[in-house]
């Protein structure tokens, strides 16, 4: 199982903030997860409607959509940060 | 010579104190001849705006924070740094981010200061939304493609 | 639109007050996102330093800062600008100089605080000499041409 | 009569902080009447013993060597700032 973390207009479209999942073995790198989510349902589908513009972090560090996912805890997708 | 700088580093939804702040760099310690702070406030964007709200993602905000603060000391001869991010919802005028960086000299201290913000707005899990005056829940700020432009400037070579 | 901003610039011996100097310019200002400040301290010089003692060319210093604060109010597009430069006897870790912007963005407010402490350090009339621990009363410190240089970055072409 | 005004180690070395001078009427520029002032004695000679670092205000603004010293109420002469 892999938690997964969704924030801002993620979280709101998919329509929850977090769940554990356990991740097909084809799902290797952030954008072949992102992929399999879009396929899950309407709401990951308008989540991931433009896969680009979402970021990912695994594990608390910023990752590229290229990352293995192998191995992560904890998954986020989140908008473009806009703090600060 | 110099005791290893420790970044002061604070994710919550209390306010902060400017002063207080400046002063937790500076008291006894006269090596400090520069303080640089940032200060982000809530604007009301022309009366339209109630309030922002910030989410942000537990652990990760320090921690990333704290990695970007690190980074300033490596690049830097800074004597302190300090960066405070709020969460939750902020009304127009209030305080949103602090950042103060203290050094022997001034170009230190502003160079750094510029380069935790920069970096702080593209890297840093924060997303505001926006609650309107007229009770519309708003939208989501977009992140502004000049903002990645000013983080890319401190990039090396 | 928006009101025309008259620096407030004030040349004293008495010290100034971090927060109340941005409150000045945030207080009921809800279109300031920004706000930048610069404090110049006194700093010891590993411990060999009693004070400083600022000379000044009255009526000049206040002149030539407000043209200074002027010139960045036309270059930027600040909320507000405030500038305090202290004379007399200040002893290590006192406040000598104060620079604050305010603007609706980061950027503007960064700017025009280094702009402004690049002009003050080589053209407002002050001068800093330096009293020993040791008793000896020391001697004029020396200007640097790396200050020379950071205002020379701001020329225009 | 032209007041004249010295600050820091300029004031220092003449040992004034100011003065009132008929300026003889070949002093045309700042220039010439730093080269004048000089020949006023040793204090003057060593305040501009390097005319070249010592730097001249007319009423109140910065001004080159070659301003014209006509017309001033009050030249100013003192060394590179080191304020801020």
């Amino acid at each position: 199982m892999t938690k997964l973390v969704y924030f801002a207009w993620v979280r709101e479209r998919i329509g929850r903030p977090e769940e554990d999942l356990d991740l097909p073995t084809e799902v290797r790198t952030v954008a072949d997860l992102a992929r399999w989510l879009a396929t899950r349902g309407e709401e990951y589908a308008y989540a991931f409607e433009n896969p680009e513009v979402v970021r990912a972090a695994i594990d608390k560090k910023h990752v590229k959509p290229d990352a293995a996912v192998a191995g992560a805890r904890e998954i986020a997708f989140f908008p473009p940060m806009t703090g600060g | 010579m110099t005791a290893p700088v420790t970044p002061f580093v604070a994710i919550r939804a209390e306010d902060f104190d400017l002063a207080a702040e400046v002063a937790r760099l500076t008291t006894g310690r006269p090596d400090v001849g520069a303080v640089v702070t940032f200060t982000g406030l809530c604007r009301d964007e022309g009366g339209t705006l109630s309030a922002l709200e910030l989410e942000h993602y537990p652990g990760m905000a320090e921690e990333e924070i704290r990695r970007v603060a690190e980074e300033a000391i490596r690049r830097w001869p800074l004597t302190g740094v300090t960066a405070i991010h709020r969460y939750g919802k902020i009304a127009p005028g209030g305080n949103i981010v602090l950042v103060v960086t203290a050094s022997a000299h001034r170009a230190a201290a502003f160079a750094a200061g510029e380069f935790l913000m920069d970096y702080l707005k593209t890297r840093a899990p924060f997303w505001k939304k926006e609650h309107r005056k007229d009770g519309t829940s708003g939208d989501w700020v977009d992140a502004k493609s000049a903002d990645d432009a000013a983080a890319e400037r401190w990039a090396k070579g």
